[in-house]
């Protein structure tokens, strides 16, 4: 009666959606030009072994040659942002922790300073300080268990994952003394640290730090100059410069394009602008530099921990007048964000005046930098394809949330 | 005559048929390896080792695999359940049977009363270095020339099978990195 | 096994194989000794390589597990022996898997035959002074005609399951058995070329004695004989699909290739014929380049020779699970232009190499110097070359850092 | 029957078998194996009247060799030729290569 046209009916409108494809049917793709029909359509994941948790691609390939690529994700989605939205501002922060799992550190970080930003707190030096140790651990960490997880999809039977993960392990049993939890730290507050470290856990950072230099050059040797990873990652995966910028890709894969963009020295949050370091860019864009950049970066992260180690100031770790629980900022809105390990992780909060956010949003550099996927690996064959995912460094904690 | 002439024998026409019969392609060219390891067991048989060792390297790992690849690389989608092959018109079942027969009549009673000079008595032996004296000296000329014709062969199957002119090109093949994404600027 | 006279002068371990045979072939009348024998030599074989397969399973995850920091199993019997025997209870016992849509014949199939295809290629292999199971004029051929076929059963597998992974890994089987066959062969044909026999008794015998009485005759001892060992090794690790070959199951792209359908005995099956392939070609290279069952010095020969064999042979596994623990995995195009670019190429120099030595022989004392020298020369240089030609593009970088 | 007999008439029967192929069958790929067998079953024929023959000459093993050999190139073009047909006119049943033209 209403309505002339049948499309725009109720019933029509409430389009069903197959879950098989997602609305992706790559039968339905014209077959190239050239090579005919011969397609054969793959879907890699979402329990493949190589996509690092419930990730699908949906691949399809003319010979081993990827043709199209299809990314499939959200089989982790927790209603993360909605979730915020209803929770109080303290709450939120052992949320956070599960987005990057690996990363919890750096994100509680990046939260902490939109709600600071907000509610406009001041954080004591020494927090400040501890907040940068924190968090180059934590970027040692992450890019150390992805240089494992990149050479696992390479081939390697193990081998340098589980050095990885020996390192990673160190750096875990840091965080577990420190904050009671090895992945999930929950351990930065609105105005400072939630902890005070004692001597003792700053002496074991040091000496953690003093072989992790020793470590990344026997790692080094065994995977930088082998000829197979080099033919296996140089020229693959190719990310220009103009497209890794207009796709709002950041962090590593940002710099391993050729565009030397750190938020540390872009933003100079915290005490970074005190401190000496170096941002290593590559050239290639290709996994190579991706792996190499990170490799850089563990390296100049050892020489920012040595720094900040040698420079942490006594004093109180928590701004003792920020109010944790209850904390109700003047209406407003804020964004906080830091140089991550995978790239720049924010934290959009829109307040309202009440307990609650009212706006709730995350930007997850691994969702960002996926996006790019496709353009990356087509033309590739599929073994490359698992590489080049592997070198985005993805979590699907982020990418889903 | 021994059993083992008559198993050898049963294996490879049972299987030749069955491969010749077959629809499925796949099923043909693995049945054919078994008849091709049958003439081979045949041919040990006959005391002639060193070519029943050759028919299996040449025919069980290298011609078999090219027709498998060539089965796999001619299918219409490459996620085809199974590789059925057309079927026949019956005019040409008829005639192609037909025409089988007739020479099949002809050859098999001349094979049956042929009258053969044969020897009696254990087979001739026939050691590796004989082979390799007899190929190095009267034979030295032919193996040249095979060689010569395997190499053009090869050359030449290379040439047909490669992609060559820009139609073959796959459409995605075009140099670029795929497909563009905004303005294309660099980055300042 | 052929029942030659035991030879009186040698020490009772050496013979003591063959005396054994001879007790346990008294106890049958004469008229079935030759069937008795047979079954006696495959019966052995099959026994030694199956304890063989059961412990090589142990040692390479004890030893995958030292090289990546951790213990390896270590649970069941002491320190993990008795882990095969569980490991085999547990394959019987779970279900066998075949999917609907399968090729069922070819599916069951596939195991059986690849199993019996990496097996037989043993018999000729002599593992000791008078261990051999059948002396065969073109025993290395027989070797290789065995071998031929397995690649095929990896195809079958792949093919029936029905499975697009397995598919992808059949099509990558083929392709790799099409490229590596030829340097495997080729890089055989030198040693052929050099000992002037097919059979493998007499190539190891071709290789005993010492020259200046401490440097054996072993063929991987000259410069031609090492370039066709690297062949042959790089090659068999491609045939017996090891990491860094690994690609028809590669786990991180394809998940299991050919095996994802594939579960319980026959699973177990594709296992053990992976390590009886490794195995069978490990024999073979210790057969025609390390001097077979030969000791390496003459004093050294107290111990029975095949006790030197096995040395070799467990010397050469080792080497191969080592490969595994350190190497990433080759990609199916850069799998076939190292073959195509690389080994072919060196295996056909190497031929010629290896018919300079042999033209040569004769030569000695300062002359001797020159066609050591021209040899090695063959072999290296055209290995810088090539694998400069192979490596052009791929080198490590030097990193700039960005302005601040 | 004596052995020889039995033998050529092994090799006659495969021969027809491969003929059979090759005319009734519409494959491409198919007719090769047929033509395949049928050369087959000519160096069976070798390999019997050198066993069996008056004797003196090993010329058969050597016929059989070269044989081998020139089947395997054989194979190789004519499964290239098979691939080439694929390619453009999308099919490997023999009536689609009825022109010159490619």
């Amino acid at each position: 009666m209403f309505d002339a046209n049948p499309a725009a009916s109720p019933s029509a409108r409430v389009r069903k959606v197959e879950p098989s494809s997602f609305g992706f049917q790559p039968s339905s793709v014209p077959p190239p030009a050239g090579g005919g029909g011969d397609l054969l359509e793959i879907s890699l994941g979402p329990h493949h072994p190589s996509t690092h948790g419930v990730f699908r691609m949906n691949v399809v390939l003319d010979g081993e040659t990827v043709v199209r690529l299809k990314p499939v994700f959200g089989y982790l989605h927790r209603n993360h942002e909605k979730l915020g939205e209803g929770t109080s501002y303290l709450g939120s922060m052992p949320y956070t922790d599960r987005l990057d799992y690996l990363n919890s550190m750096t994100n509680n970080w990046a939260y902490a300073i939109a709600v600071e930003k907000l509610a406009g707190l001041t954080v004591p030096e020494r927090a400040e300080y501890v907040r940068v140790i924190l968090a180059e651990l934590t970027r040692l960490l992450n890019h150390t268990c992805l240089a494992g997880f990149l050479m696992q999809d390479c081939g390697c039977s193990g081998t340098p994952l589980m050095y990885a993960f020996r390192e990673r392990e160190r750096i875990l049993d840091l965080f577990e003394s420190l904050s009671g939890s090895r992945m999930m730290c929950n351990y930065q507050r609105f105005g400072g640290c939630r902890v005070d470290p004692t001597p003792a856990w700053l002496a074991a950072v040091a000496q953690l730090v003093d072989r992790y230099g020793p470590f990344l050059d026997e790692f080094e040797e065994l995977l930088t100059g082998n000829e197979i990873i080099m033919a296996r990652t140089q020229g693959v995966g190719r990310l220009p410069a103009a497209l890794a910028v207009n796709a709002g890709v950041t962090g590593p894969m940002l710099r391993a394009s050729g565009v030397g963009h750190d938020l540390r020295k872009v933003d100079g949050y915290g005490v970074y602008p005190r401190l000496n370091f170096r941002v290593p860019v590559g050239d290639h864009g290709d996994v190579y530099d991706r792996y190499m950049v990170r490799v850089l970066e563990m390296r100049e992260s050892i020489s920012l921990l040595r720094q900040a180690l040698a420079a942490l100031p006594g004093g109180p770790v928590l701004d003792p007048k920020a109010k944790q629980r209850g904390l109700r900022p003047k209406a407003g809105e804020a964004y906080g964000r830091i140089e991550g390990p995978k790239g720049e992780i924010g934290f959009y909060l829109v307040s309202d005046g009440t307990a609650n956010p009212y706006r709730y949003r995350v930007r997850p550099p691994s969702f960002v930098n996926l996006t790019v996927l496709e353009d990356l690996c087509l033309g590739h064959t599929v073994a490359d394809a698992v590489i080049i995912l592997g070198s985005i460094d993805i979590v699907l904690g982020e990418v889903d949330r | 005559m021994s059993l083992a002439f008559l198993a050898l024998a049963l294996v490879c026409v049972v299987t030749a048929s069955a491969a010749m019969i077959s629809r499925n392609l796949i099923h043909s060219a693995l049945l054919l390896v078994l008849t091709w390891i049958g003439l081979a067991g045949l041919y040990l048989w006959a005391g002639a080792d060193f070519v029943g060792f050759s028919q299996a390297i040449v025919y069980v790992g290298g011609v078999s695999m090219v027709v498998l690849f060539a089965v796999l690389l001619t299918r219409r989608q490459r996620d085809e359940p199974l590789v059925l092959i057309p079927e026949a018109g019956v005019g040409r079942v008829v005639a192609g049977l037909a025409a089988t027969f007739w020479v099949a009549a002809l050859l098999v009673p001349a094979m049956v009363v042929a009258p053969l000079v044969q020897r009696a008595g254990p087979g001739p032996t026939l050691t590796v270095k004989r082979i390799g004296e007899l190929l190095a000296g009267p034979h030295l000329v032919a193996v040249l020339v095979v060689g010569v014709i395997l190499t053009v062969s090869l050359i030449g199957a290379l040439y047909l099978a490669a992609p060559v002119t820009a139609e073959d090109q796959p459409e995605w093949d075009n140099g670029g990195t795929g497909r563009d994404r905004g303005n294309q600027e660099e980055p300042s | 096994m052929t029942t030659t006279s035991v030879p009186s002068s040698e020490s009772w371990l050496e013979v003591a194989p063959l005396q054994a045979r001879d007790a346990l072939l008294g106890l049958l009348p004469e008229s079935l000794h030759w069937i008795a024998s047979s079954v006696l030599a495959i019966a052995v074989l099959v026994g030694a390589f199956g304890l063989m397969f059961a412990y090589l399973t142990l040692a390479e995850r004890k030893l995958l597990g030292r090289i990546q920091n951790r213990p390896g199993p270590n649970r069941t019997g002491w320190a993990g022996l008795l882990q095969p025997f569980a490991d085999a209870v547990k394959a019987l016992t779970k279900e066998d898997i075949v999917p609907r849509d399968a090729d069922k014949v070819l599916h069951a199939l596939a195991p059986v035959s690849l199993v019996a295809l990496s097996l037989i290629g043993l018999a000729v292999i002599p593992f000791g002074r008078h261990l051999v199971a059948i002396e065969l004029d073109a025993a290395v051929l027989y070797f290789f005609a065995a071998g031929a076929a397995t690649e095929l059963s990896i195809f079958m597998a792949g093919w029936a399951s029905r499975n697009k992974y397995s598919l992808l890994a059949a099509m990558r089987a083929l392709a790799q058995l099409i490229s590596y066959e030829v340097p495997l062969l080729l890089s055989v044909v030198p040693v052929v070329l050099v000992a002037g026999t097919l059979s493998t008794t007499a190539i190891v015998a071709a290789q005993g004695g010492w020259a200046a009485g401490f440097w054996p005759h072993w063929h991987v001892l000259t410069p031609w004989g090492f370039s066709a060992f690297c062949l042959f090794m790089i090659a068999a690790l491609a045939e017996s699909n090891r990491s860094p070959f690994d690609l028809p199951e590669a786990e991180s792209e394809l998940i299991a290739g050919h095996l994802t359908e594939y579960s319980g005995f026959k699973y177990a099956l594709f296992f053990m014929a992976e390590y009886f392939g490794m195995a069978a070609l490990s024999a073979m290279a210790v057969t025609l380049f390390l001097g077979g069952w030969q000791a390496p010095l003459g004093w050294l020969e107290v111990l029975p020779s095949y006790v030197w064999f096995a040395a070799k042979l467990l010397a050469l596994l080792a080497g191969f699970i080592w490969i595994r623990a350190t190497f990433p995995r080759l990609r199916i195009d850069q799998l076939t232009r190292l073959a195509w670019k690389f080994l072919v190429p060196m295996a056909l120099l190497n031929l010629a190499n290896a018919a300079f030595w042999s033209l040569t022989a004769g030569w000695s004392g300062p002359l001797q110097a020159v066609r050591w020298a021209v040899s090695l020369a063959a072999v290296v240089v055209p290995f810088l070359l090539l694998s400069r030609s192979l490596f052009s593009g791929l080198g490590p970088r030097v990193y700039r850092y960005a302005p601040s | 029957m004596s052995p020889l007999h039995l033998c050529l008439l092994l090799s006659t029967v495969l021969f027809c078998i491969g003929l059979a192929a090759v005319l009734v069958r519409t494959s491409a790929i198919l007719v090769l194996l047929g033509v395949e067998l049928m050369l087959n079953a000519a160096n069976l024929n070798f390999i019997a009247f050198w066993r069996y023959g008056p004797g003196g000459d090993d010329t058969g093993v050597i016929f059989v060799l070269f044989s081998i050999a020139v089947a395997a190139a054989e194979a190789a073009v004519g499964l290239a030729l098979v691939i080439a047909l694929h390619r453009h006119r999308r099919t490997i049943a023999l009536k689609a290569a009825n022109q010159l033209r490619g």
